[in-house]
């Protein structure tokens, strides 16, 4: 299975790992994606700006445990997760999770499962930036809980 | 030695991103939270031991009251909020 | 809600699709995307080229109507689905399925809903040319369950 | 006049995309059917009665043996297989 782990602060070309994912084996069929932007209205309050630190190292290893779960739970052949860090304007891509796999089912479980599992398990911090004040977000509870339904023995580790 | 490193909001109230202690009488992530309070003071076992933060040994997460080794790197942090 | 539905035998641009989709609307936080490629394999035979043929006119009200069923069932701000028809070779794109929403939850169980319908409910017929042999697919038992999933009052009319 | 349209397996077995017949007389999808045979040879029977064989008319998928009326498009196919 080919996998690509990026944590960068540049921008990404949805088009270009689309393509490197269709590339991956002759065996893609369909290919499952998730691209998340920052939006302008968070919480009620308008954000001018987002910092995004992490733990280098550690993300990159949460995020290959995380790829290692859904590999073992859907037969897939590609998975890219791109994750920005840094400086970032509301509009901004941030994230881009995309599977690769014979069956399109699996692509979408492997797809939905990464980015729930990176909401709440690979070592990023966002701080928000409103108006005059900035503060750290606290993680949301429907995240916790999205990640909680894939849960087994398995992956309560990762 | 043990490095500690710390990140987001803990980073920011502790006013550090990485200390070190000494591994000398260090068993557990309790003994690092004692010498960095006696290092710095009551706020770091404060900030520390606060319900929700997380701590990894080696950019693993841990639960509880984990074994620590000579030249292990210790990190604490707050719930993770990326995606 | 913005919906765009194509059905045409020219290529697409993934990457200028999803564009708009995220600028349909300040609220789109996350886009979740299907894109499906002609394998050069079905069912052991190896595949020349396919030919699709559609029912002009009914295919897309049925793909506005699955469009409604996910519209009912989830909170989405844009839909596009566009399908190729005509001839294509293996490897060629030959549907795309994104959805914008607030909350991927909703993206990724709309675009899944949008997917599997399309598959036992849009007015589209394959053939296959496998070697010197042509042959008319037949609906996948799978492709039937995946649908039925779904299924309430409501969608049994789609 | 009833536009009756036909496609895929179906319009190439039966070699016709398209064919129309009166409305006199015909009241439901059977009597289409009939007016086809009639026309055309029981192999148009056959295959439009067949198990697996699908009914649209006006381009909305029908159940059963359905009314049509005069100016009405119906559609025979077989079961879909796009995406």
């Amino acid at each position: 299975m080919r996998r690509r782990i990026c944590v960068q602060e540049t921008v990404f070309d949805v088009a270009e790992e689309t393509r490197e994912i269709r590339e991956a084996s002759h065996k893609v069929g369909g290919i499952a994606t998730f691209l998340g932007v920052v939006r302008d209205i968070n919480e009620d309050a308008e954000v001018a700006n987002l910092y995004l630190e992490h733990y280098p190292g550690m993300t990159e290893s949460q995020i290959n445990k995380i790829i290692d779960g859904a590999a073992d739970r859907w037969q897939i052949h590609a998975v890219t997760v791109i994750h920005r860090i840094g400086h970032l304007l509301p509009n901004d891509e941030i994230v881009f999770v995309g599977v690769g796999s014979e069956h399109r089912g699996d692509a979408f479980a492997a797809c939905e499962y990464v980015m729930d599992y990176l909401k709440t398990q690979a070592t990023f911090w966002k701080k928000e930036q409103t108006g005059t004040t900035s503060r750290w977000l606290s993680t949301r509870q429907t995240d916790v809980e999205a990640a909680g339904r894939w849960s087994s023995d398995e992956t309560e580790e990762v | 030695m043990i490095k500690v490193v710390l990140f987001a909001s803990l980073r920011e109230a502790l006013g550090k991103s990485e200390v070190e202690v000494s591994a000398e009488e260090v068993d557990r992530i309790s003994d690092v939270i004692s010498r960095l309070s006696q290092a710095h003071g009551d706020t770091w076992r404060e900030s520390l031991t606060s319900e929700n933060i997380l701590v990894a040994i080696n950019q693993n997460m841990v639960a509880d009251d984990h074994p620590v080794t000579d030249g292990d790197e210790v990190a604490f942090f707050p719930p993770v909020t990326g995606g």
